[in-house]
């Protein structure tokens, strides 16, 4: 957890409104763990005033620039452009300073390496994925269910497919893969791996889909969730959702920034799980 | 000073300590209530001994739900907040916070506020013999909770009302804070000085609101909640200007500042010390920065002691 | 509408005609009053006949010559001013502006203030028979004037007062603008309607301050001076939205209006219509653009005639 | 006088912290006149949130892009880097879509074609100066007084000697020219030149000396003044400077931007002229 004050390595777009960017992260490899995310900020630009939220995708070393040089420790965001922040991202550059608040907050558990391991992504939800789909493939059988509106909201997916991770597109138009929604698909899958477990990380509404699915047959689940989120580390209380717990008398609310994002399902009160941020459109400031 | 060839050459560095209501401080820079947590959750990005105090989220009796969520939504250089106040209850406070905070040698000013004139007396009462701390704040202006403070800081007998319980009950340094969300704030703050205030803070958020267009939702689902960050510190120079003048006791200037120069517009117009809040979220390091560039700042324009700075407005 | 492809197609343009207090508008965007001089300013840039209504500087029976320079300041999203209500005076507005003015088909409605409750009077008397003169708007809220209209805007009793008397004297659509710098709107906009007022306009300016730090000087000469922008405009927001449930008569919704969005924000709380201010400076050609992307957004909508958006909060 | 939404030609610094704009503008060959100036708008900006007024240098045809398309119009700016706008427009490109109010104010009477013409420009204060030039040589001597602190705020003074304007320069320091004030020169040359006009523009203390010097010499003096502006086109009426004949009973504010920036000198109330914007140190918002 440091407040990094680094560069762009590079920022590219890899479908139509999606970008991947990559930056100058020290110890983000020994760091990060899969799940985590970052506050990042666009150096001296106001607005936006606060940093903006997003999932940690990848780790890694890039070359050096000459020989006998040190290894360039990078992490790698990808992005959907929603709003005033992420179209200003879109327009940064390789060596544009930028800051970086991270990695933060509560992954995922790995888990049982005999369960199937079944991960859920909708849209730029796939993100937190990839660095799970890493680790778990040492151990288990791992298994994609990526859903998207569209073809274009289908991204990165050849990358699991490179760590060995068996992939399952649907798009709600048919334009790839299945046509319908990617739950579908997981009730099929649950059907024929009783012995698994589920992470999954999307919109509100997939997210609720999947925990019923998974509650009808008992799999354990754990979701990452979003929030609207001002600090990122557990101060301002702006991001919280109701725990399993709550009530009016005896408030359990929990941070998304650190005691998420990622929660199992039976810590949340998925009755009261409140409209957050992808809901709200964003605040069009 | 020495000299060296013929130029004059500083050798001592400025000073920053400020005193208020006899918290010495050693520097005139803390965080605001509710922007810094209970502290813990800013200790891996900033030493929080360099601060000149710290002040904890808002407590109460009880501990407290808060709101619905949204809770939060950006403006325009700005944010609105609608936290409702959620916080863990002074107990839980006093056993799980308050130690950690104990172990650094920066003030530690509690931040309160009760849904009643009694609950604001008793958590005082209760906070009377806990180590550590050094001074408390209260809050007689959040305009998140419905029957919370707004009452008692918009409306100067009521004010002062609860000021003066507060004042038997403790003997610790009582800041009050303000809200700026009144007609004339000389009123209120006459009133709580009157009543025994050792020191004034202001401005606590200013009340908005924004609309989701499409949706035709309030942003937030509180509707209205408190408007803080930059666009307000042009209002809060203003109100910090305006109480300085009406009240005798030290005033603490809180409203929109994110640099050393936005504090040294606090401390020209005479407040003894600044809170920093809703910057504390956009960088974590804010406040070490402002302290360096208080400094540095000093060293620049030759003024040896910040006191020397403070009130000096030429207007 | 028609039937194409089984998919219905709108063939008419959304309505945006509103009408205020009997003035018929063709849309809800007007100038507000003193970001737009006297409407020959601006008439290079802009077509004055898009506009749903002209307002015209603040005017008073004598010329006015206003506060000492400087007068301006930007600060964060936002500007201060201190003009101190320079204008020409009603008479060579009559015999020079409204001549101008005259030869649009925009309504005209004329912001007006005075010193003392008899120049209010008089003003308003003044326009009672001077052609062209659609409305009133009677500015009771100025923070910039010492002795000025800021005891009218602060005080119910004041304003009820002064807006009565007002009242007698004209028969032209009166619309009385609000400050925002009091404990609770509601009051005001009460009396004021009680009084007499057809219509309501808030929010005039919030009062503010900026510092130079190296000079130590205010950065108006003034001092204080009055804070508009897009910093203000969440608290502008909440305001109507109050104000539009605590009245009966038509609500005009200013403060930090630049894009269609803003508006929307206005119009969806309550507002009948919109004063757009410091964005003229931004951009001369805001005000068209608005209005171009208001009837845009209504066609995407769905929504054939605008009033049917203002008021449908769902809160 | 309009608002063109146009592009950068081009953007280059030409002395330290100086940098020169070249900008696409339509029309501004036929309607610029010496003296004006426009407001300018770094656009989907903000902060700044208001334009900043900027003299015109120059305006001229550029070759086309390639053989048979239109010569591209253009204006160019010279400005200062001061504050916050300044800081963001050094770092526009070629490309960069801004928006232009303009051409504006009443700029300078060019005179009798008889007299010497004495031109004297104080740091960024020359800019307005060239146009002027440009118009004089054709029926006037022209001689341009040229101050500034150091070396690096002499700028464009060979392109005015190529219009075949004879030049003095001194500087503060006497790191370029003469050592000392311009307004030295000045009363060199008014002693010399006893039917001149001049014509002045620089901070104020300067001009407030060049005023002096002129009344005591009964030499026609024009100067253009800055000021802070909000709207520059008299709406907003922050800009004003008091006038000859003003008094508290009967005031008479000129606008800078609407009856200005240029003015007769004696237009002005002198005792009275107000600490005007390079007094103020920006606002550093
Ligand atoms: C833990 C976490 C991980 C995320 N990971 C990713 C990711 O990997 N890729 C990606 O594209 N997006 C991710 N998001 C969502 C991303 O933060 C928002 O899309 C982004 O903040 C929108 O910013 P904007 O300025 O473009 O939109 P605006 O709508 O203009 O944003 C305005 C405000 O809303 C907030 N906000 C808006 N939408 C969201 C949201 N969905 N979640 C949280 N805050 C929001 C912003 O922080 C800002 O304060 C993540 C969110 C969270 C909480
Ligand atoms: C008619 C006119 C012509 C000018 N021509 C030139 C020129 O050719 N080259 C050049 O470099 N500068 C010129 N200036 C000054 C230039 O406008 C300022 O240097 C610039 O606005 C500073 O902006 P900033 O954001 O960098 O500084 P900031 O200090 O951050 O500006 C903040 C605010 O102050 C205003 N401001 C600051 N300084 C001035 C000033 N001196 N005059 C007017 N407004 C000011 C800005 O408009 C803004 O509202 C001219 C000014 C006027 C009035
Ligand atoms: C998220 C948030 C929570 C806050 N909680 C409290 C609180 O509990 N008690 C209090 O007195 N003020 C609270 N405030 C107000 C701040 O302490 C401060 O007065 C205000 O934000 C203005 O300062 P700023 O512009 O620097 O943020 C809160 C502000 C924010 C943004
Ligand atoms: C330079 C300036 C001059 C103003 N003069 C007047 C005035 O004469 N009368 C008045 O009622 N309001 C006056 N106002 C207030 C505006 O009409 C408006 O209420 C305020 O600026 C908020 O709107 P905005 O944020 O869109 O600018 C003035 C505002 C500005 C910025
Ligand atoms: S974002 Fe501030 S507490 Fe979670
Ligand atoms: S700049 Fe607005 S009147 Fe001159």
């Amino acid at each position: 957890m440091k407040n990094h004050k680094t560069i762009i390595l590079s920022n590219q777009e890899i479908s139509p409104g999606y970008y991947r960017m990559r930056i100058l992260a020290p110890e983000y490899n020994k760091l990060a763990q899969p799940g985590q995310f970052v506050m990042f900020r666009v150096q001296r630009s106001l607005p936006p005033l606060l940093r903006r939220p997003f999932g940690i995708f990848r780790v890694g070393y890039a070359a050096p620039d000459c020989d006998g040089m040190p290894q360039k420790e990078f992490v790698e965001l990808i992005y959907k452009v929603v709003g005033s922040g992420t179209e200003i991202m879109q327009d940064l550059h390789q060596g544009d300073r930028v800051e970086l608040l991270g990695p933060l907050g509560r992954g995922f558990d790995l888990g049982d390496p005999d369960e199937e391991k079944i991960l859920v992504g909708g849209g730029i939800g796939l993100v937190p994925l990839y660095m799970l789909a890493e680790k778990l493939v040492a151990n288990s059988n791992v298994r994609l269910l990526m859903g998207g509106r569209t073809r274009d909201d289908i991204i990165t997916v050849t990358e699991f497919e490179r760590l060995g991770v068996g992939t399952y597109v649907s798009t709600e138009d048919g334009s790839l893969g299945e046509e319908g929604l990617v739950t579908q698909v997981l009730e099929r899958k649950l059907k024929k791996y009783p012995n698994a477990q589920v992470y999954a990380c999307g919109p509100m509404p997939m997210i609720d889909a999947v925990q019923k699915i998974c509650a009808a047959h008992s799999t354990p689940l754990q979701v990452s969730l979003e929030a609207l989120m001002a600090c990122g580390v557990g101060a301002c209380l702006g991001c919280v959702v109701k725990g399993a717990g709550h009530s009016e008398e005896n408030p359990q609310y929990l941070c998304t920034c650190k005691q998420g994002p990622v929660f199992q399902a039976e810590q949340l009160d998925w009755n009261r799980l409140e409209n957050q941020s992808g809901d709200c459109g964003g605040c069009g400031v | 000073m020495s000299e060296l060839n013929g130029q004059s050459v500083k050798l001592t560095r400025p000073k920053l300590a400020v005193e208020i209501a006899g918290l010495k401080l050693k520097n005139p820079v803390m965080p605001a209530s509710g922007t810094f947590g209970y502290g813990e959750e800013y200790a891996p990005y900033l030493d929080l001994n360099q601060l000149g105090a710290i002040v904890t989220k808002g407590l109460s009796l009880n501990p407290k739900a808060g709101n619905p969520t949204p809770r939060i939504c950006e403006t325009v250089s700005g944010m609105l907040n609608a936290i409702g106040l959620q916080n863990v209850g002074i107990e839980d406070f006093i056993k799980h916070k308050m130690p950690f905070l104990d172990q650094y040698n920066s003030p530690v000013i509690v931040n309160f506020f009760g849904n009643t004139l009694e609950e604001y007396v008793e958590v005082a009462a209760r906070l009377e013999d806990v180590p550590g701390v050094a001074g408390l704040e209260m809050n007689i202006s959040c305009p998140n909770v419905k029957q919370g403070g707004i009452v008692f800081g918009t409306e100067a007998s009521a004010a002062s009302a609860v000021v003066s319980q507060v004042r038997k009950k403790t003997s610790k340094p009582l800041i009050v804070k303000l809200t700026p969300n009144v007609t004339d704030i000389r009123v209120t703050a006459k009133a709580v000085e009157d009543a025994g205030a050792d020191a004034i803070s202001l401005i606590n958020t200013l009340t908005g609101m924004a609309v989701d267009v499409k949706t035709r939702k309030p942003r937030l689902a509180n509707t209205i909640g408190g408007l803080s960050g930059p666009a307000i510190r042009p209002i809060a120079v203003r109100l910090v200007h305006q109480v300085v003048q009406a009240v005798d006791v030290p005033v603490i200037g809180i409203g929109g500042i994110s640099r050393a120069i936005d504090a040294l517009e606090f401390l020209i117009v005479g407040a003894k010390a600044v809170q920093v809040g809703t910057a504390n979220f956009v960088d974590p390091n804010a406040m070490a920065t402002i302290i360096d560039d208080l400094e540095e700042f000093c060293q620049n324009e030759g003024i040896d002691d910040i006191n020397d700075l403070i009130g000096t407005l030429d207007a």
